[in-house]
């Protein structure tokens, strides 16, 4: 059998591990890199460099703040992202449990990249329309978006706010300034430009962000994004998400060459930066940094969020077939819940006894919603929903020949 | 010129008038593509809505097809009504993902939360020499887009008519205009001197608002022994080779493929119980099939004959042999000779 | 397993079995797309592949089907044969542009001196709970396209024999895969007890070499009095619609819908005197209207009832409502009832 | 009437000049200006930095040459390159007259571009495939394609290589490793590396160059032709031929906020030059350098070329329209044979009179070449195309279906 190594030519990039090898991180010792400064928001573009291809940090792995980047957060503003965060990830591990079950078709947990959700979305005003993946759940988790309401779209269930159109996980939630998810990749970066066009042109004072996986950037919507937000100088964040994992495939295969996803902004004159993505605190002052920049008529930022995708990619999926085993424990950016929960409790505004107390209560408040949505029905009782449903909103009005069809249907 | 608050406009200036009567009513309305700001676009639909409208209400973009339905997807989740161009329908392709995936589905899938109410222009058809990347028919792959609508429109009155309704749609609308139209009526022989629009009735246009309904199909000329269904550049052939023939057929000027009016079609066909489909676009799945399927579905036991397609042929637009590529007048002439047939 | 050089297959082994193959043959043969290569495709298809044939062969990609198919543009017009895979066709737009401009009119711009022999393997279709971007069925889009094929197989045997024909084809395939029938045949009723190929004769599979001719219709079943033209996953509701109904229906399965088996289609039609059409796409502009113009065309005096349709609404797949989306069992049969009534 | 300028926040960029406008370059000093070394054919790609945004020149707008990019050409070598951008100008010149007079139905032409056709053409090797725009004609001249071919091709006449198939413009040369272009813009960039790699998986030492307007660079397919290529360290050169304009379009729309477009490379890690386009010697040297990198091992390289483009976009098109009408004249760039001609006068290998003589013979067989294609029929003229060859070559053999249409045409 041949050894899995090129024999041509043609190169094709690999992962330093795969499963079976030990992976070794012990190169990296981040509490001893220098790290960008923090420059004033309106700042050119090109003096970003340093901060697009280095790492915007605000704490050390212990909590320890340092830098410029630090947001200077009221405790009580830090205990409300731990919150969140802590939320988003214990509704994930309900809803793959329940998936498990049978319950549910299909879901994607968000572990290990909650700070970038919820932080961006506490840094962002709740006008700011965010156009997310489905990794991006801690949004709706920071913002008030009912825990119930994103529980029976899973389920599929009669409550579901869209009649079961939709797979679990492809939120929509207009009122909550989350753009409908789109199964398919990229797309909505370039539509969150175009949000932002029009936030300019009517001259409001809103923006829009938008959400993009590393290994979506090669998509040409990514291009079309950057491009069309630099032409227009539209006020809008263009956050990658860098979780090193593309499914099966490692982040490389998108990155190439370059030195990293956020220098592709360079090219295009935007103000770019790589962020800490398991850092609450940079990925706060960052958002923050960009919207303000963004707000001011500094046009747009590309953020890359770099981080871990802690599990499988879905539930349909196991990373132990491409990806050493215990990769995820020895990634040495640490756990962003861990983080925040050792920085609050290092400013002595938190303890770890309340933060099993908060764990708990958030655990109970899951498991009674998850109840609740149960009792609605889910995808393995037959379904509520009324079949004509099905016909509806494929157009404004319901035309000629789908009224025909549903008629075929016999209903 | 001006009679009754009538012009005589041709299908470019109609299509303009379209766009400027909206800019002025309503300000969520925004033109852009490639070309289409300070030069007013390379057919010139677009000529003077900047200077008139402002900058930032017309304007070029950049050579991105994805990104200008994209950005106009996003605008029009907004609330924004972009009525954008595609430079060649041939050019579209690009941007397949953002129409069919998008802004085809996002009020589906958001169940009405966020909708896409955006215009996309594109000049269609052959003709003009253009060749396989100039000349291209691609209506029948959007046809089948659960979605969208689908118009296209055979003259100056019905191109303004429709193109305002287009614009005041909540839904996308992808609006195709038959390039070898522009200028005048065209009777699918190159060899006969060219008209134009100047004394058309059709071409007497309102200046201000109007509209023309969807799912209505125009009958172009009442007749009595055969059914002709076309649109577009088709419906001045057909009219040539009903003249040509002498045969009292009926000619529906679709105008709206999706939503079809399948009424008008079912009562002309079972009337006439004859029926000649026509169309410039390539045969297999073309837009033809999906009428013969309706036509025979609907008006089986009418049917004398069967429904027969005159179509471009199954191949790339060959530049050199247009007109054995186009289904001109001799072909459809032909067609209906054959088709009277007992 | 192995008997005579066959071996028990399910449709995955089969495709696997086909690119291994060919891999083994030609060293011009070269299979990526995304997560195709350690991993081995999210359907398992290349599983072992790149281990096999090493990383050069069998590589991953970035997430970009234009750039997927773009690529294996060039390198099929080089001189490599490129099978790539698309990991859903509800992805595939992306791609639309180079499959549709560039590798289905390669050949013809140039006259013959580049070509684009590729292979483009995609799973299709619902039933799966995979909504509205992991269920489509976008044929009708494809056989559109002038110098394109499309195939799409129904079982194990099928799948080898037309993915070897494909990948040693001179002109762009696109191979369409149905997911549903992966693991097993499937009744179209999701309350039935799921099957498996491991016993079914079509999931018997030579082990080596052997093609299966496009434009080859299958005929599943032989039957009198009715013709069911069908593909895909919609062979196995139509059996078992006819198994329900007692009909003495001929099934042809298509297999090749472009270029079509018309001969095969005509025969039966012109014997049987009535034709039903079972796809799972999106009904307008589906490729039953083709089949459905086709067949009017040259059965029209043999018909004695008008060709019906049962397909997907035209509506984009939803979730929840899979099964009443879906042309499943009950819709196939109750078609089946009402066509045979005089 | 509202004059044209932003009323809202929508910021939509302009060209500094339109018609009306007196254009000034008196800003931009090219003799005054220092610019980039040559550093080695492998040098680490983000070291083109500079190269990228600033301009690669070996000689002065008046042939003096300078600086370390001289490629040290032979006279008779200079003077072949000379002779190829003359031929393609007076080509180019003969076949839009023709068009004026109805003999085919569309021409485009390359005037003050043919530096980069041509030296291209010159620095590979033949057997590179090269995968151009529609105005890169001067590589068919350089490979010696004969001018008759390309004639009948546009005239779409019985001799007519491509029986009459694409549009004039449009060639396939295959044996001159001349890609078919396609009407469709940017889709051969990735096409390009497709066939690098190949060339690499066949571990032959070929190498692709492709070629795209800066305004086409905006399409996915260029997004997907620098990430493949970075990823798969693909042996190609990508060329981004930025003549200021696509059709009535500035080049800062498709740039926005960039600092040029060969900067866009090095978001992807490779390495990327900005050479001016009307030095023969600069481009020549970039191409070679960019051969040398990718022959050996060294992946891809992005060279944007800076250019004008004299004329209309096309037969179809007045570009007085849009910009002024002086502006083709005092751009400051020089026009790319003057200013060769001048550096062989200067080295003593040259006069105006063997110019002279050169333009008089070049044109004299142009219009012999024409003349001998004109007899063999133009568009003007009944076609003598077999109507039985449209539907040929759509597939390998020609199929049931196709061949019954045949039929219903009655041939
Ligand atoms: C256009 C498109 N192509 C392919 C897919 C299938 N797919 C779903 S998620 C995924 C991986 C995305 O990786 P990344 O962008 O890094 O996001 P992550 O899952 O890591 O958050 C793929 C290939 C898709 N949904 N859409
Ligand atoms: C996909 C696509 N979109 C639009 C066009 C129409 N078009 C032809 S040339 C052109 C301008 C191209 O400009 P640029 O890339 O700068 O090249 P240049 O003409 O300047 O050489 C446009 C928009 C096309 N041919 N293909
Ligand atoms: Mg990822
Ligand atoms: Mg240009």
């Amino acid at each position: 059998m041949t050894s899995r190594k090129n024999i041509s030519n043609l190169f094709v990039p690999e992962p330093e591990f795969r499963p079976g090898d030990l992976p070794d991180y012990s190169s990296i010792n981040l509490d001893k890199e220098q790290w960008p400064g923090k420059p004033d928001p309106l700042v050119d573009a090109f003096e970003t460099e340093a901060h697009a291809t280095g790492l915007v940090r605000a704490m050390k792995l212990n909590g320890e703040v340092y830098g410029e980047w630090n947001p200077e957060l009221e405790p009580d503003v830090l205990i409300m992202g731990l919150r969140n965060m802590l939320l988003t990830r214990i509704v994930d591990k309900r809803m793959f449990a329940m998936q498990r079950q049978g319950k549910l078709s299909f879901y994607m947990k968000s572990i290990g990249e909650e700070a970038i959700s919820v932080a961006t979305a506490m840094a962002l005003r709740d006008s700011d329309m965010v156009f997310p993946t489905y990794r991006q759940q801690g949004i709706l988790m920071t913002r008030g978006w009912p825990v119930l309401d994103l529980m029976n779209q899973c389920l599929s269930n009669k409550a579901d706010r869209l009649d079961g159109k939709a797979i679990p996980i492809c939120y929509s939630v207009r009122d909550k300034g989350f753009y409908s998810i789109s199964g398919n990749l990229g797309t909505q970066t370039i539509q969150a430009v175009g949000w932002a066009m029009a936030c300019a042109y009517k001259g409001t004072n809103d923006i829009a962000a938008t959400f993009t996986g590393e290994g979506a950037t090669a998509e040409g919507d990514f291009h079309y994004a950057l491009n069309f937000a630099s032409t227009y100088r539209a006020p809008v964040i263009i956050n990658v998400v860098n979780n090193q994992w593309a499914i099966s495939t490692f982040q490389g295969m998108a990155a190439g060459q370059s030195r990293s996803f956020a220098s592709r902004g360079l090219g295009f004159g935007l103000a770019s930066l790589r962020v800490d993505g398991n850092d609450f605190l940079a990925v706060y002052a960052a958002v923050q940094w960009a919207a303000q920049r963004a707000r001011n008529g500094g046009g747009a930022t590309v953020i890359e969020h770099f981080t871990y995708r802690k599990e499988g990619h879905s539930t349909s999926d196991d990373p132990s077939a491409y990806r050493p085993k215990g990769e995820a424990k020895i990634w040495p950016f640490g756990d962003p819940i861990d983080r925040l929960k050792e920085h609050l409790i290092k400013l002595g505004k938190w303890s770890q006894e309340q933060q099993d107390a908060l764990i708990d209560e958030l655990k109970a408040h899951v498991l009674e919603t998850y109840k609740k949505a149960e009792s609605l029905g889910t995808l393995a009782t037959p379904t509520d929903i009324n079949p004509a449903t099905m016909f509806e909103q494929v157009f404004e009005d319901v035309p000629t020949h789908l009224r025909r069809q549903r008629q075929e249907l016999g209903i | 010129m001006t009679k009754d608050g009538k012009k005589q406009m041709n299908m470019i200036e109609a299509i303009r008038s379209a766009m400027d009567v909206k800019m002025s009513q309503d300000p969520d309305v925004l033109v852009f593509g490639e070309d289409v700001g300070y030069f007013g676009g390379v057919f010139r639909c677009t000529a003077g809505l900047q200077e008139k409208h402002g900058l930032h209400r017309c304007f070029d973009t950049p050579i991105a097809e994805g990104g200008i339905i994209g950005a106009a997807v996003g605008m029009g989740a907004y609330g924004l009504r972009p009525v954008v161009e595609i430079q060649f329908a041939d050019y579209i392709y690009p941007a397949y993902d953002q129409i069919c995936s998008e802004a085809a589905r996002l009020r589906y899938r958001s169940n009405g939360e966020f909708t896409a109410p955006l215009t996309i222009r594109t000049p269609v058809g052959g003709g003009i020499h253009g060749g396989q990347t100039h000349s291209q028919s691609p209506e029948a792959l959007f046809t089948h887009i659960a979605g969208l609508k689908t118009i296209i429109p055979s003259n100056p009155y019905d191109a303004k008519g429709l193109l305002i309704k287009a614009i005041e749609d909540n839904d996308p609308v992808l609006f195709l205009e038959p390039k070898r139209l522009y200028n005048g009526p065209f009777s699918g022989d190159p060899h006969m001197p060219a008209r134009n629009w100047s004394k058309h009735e059709l071409g007497l246009v309102p200046e201000g608002h109007y509209t023309i309904d969807f799912e209505k199909a125009r009958t172009h000329r009442a007749g009595t022994d055969l059914t002709i269904l076309c649109y577009g550049t088709m419906v001045w052939v057909a009219e040539a080779a009903v003249e040509a023939t002498g045969v009292n057929a009926e000619i529906l000027d679709l105008r709206s493929l999706m939503p079809l009016d399948l009424e008008a079609i079912v009562q002309s066909v079972n009337k006439t119980g004859r029926c000649l489909i026509l169309h410039e676009a390539t045969r297999t799945s073309g837009f033809g099939a999906e009428l013969i399927a309706e036509v025979q579905q609907h008006c089986f036991y009418a049917l004398e004959k069967p429904i027969v397609r005159v179509t471009g042929w199954d191949t790339p637009y060959p530049h050199a042999l247009e007109w054995e590529y186009f289904p001109g007048l001799e072909r459809c002439s032909d067609a209906i000779v054959r088709i009277m047939e007992d």
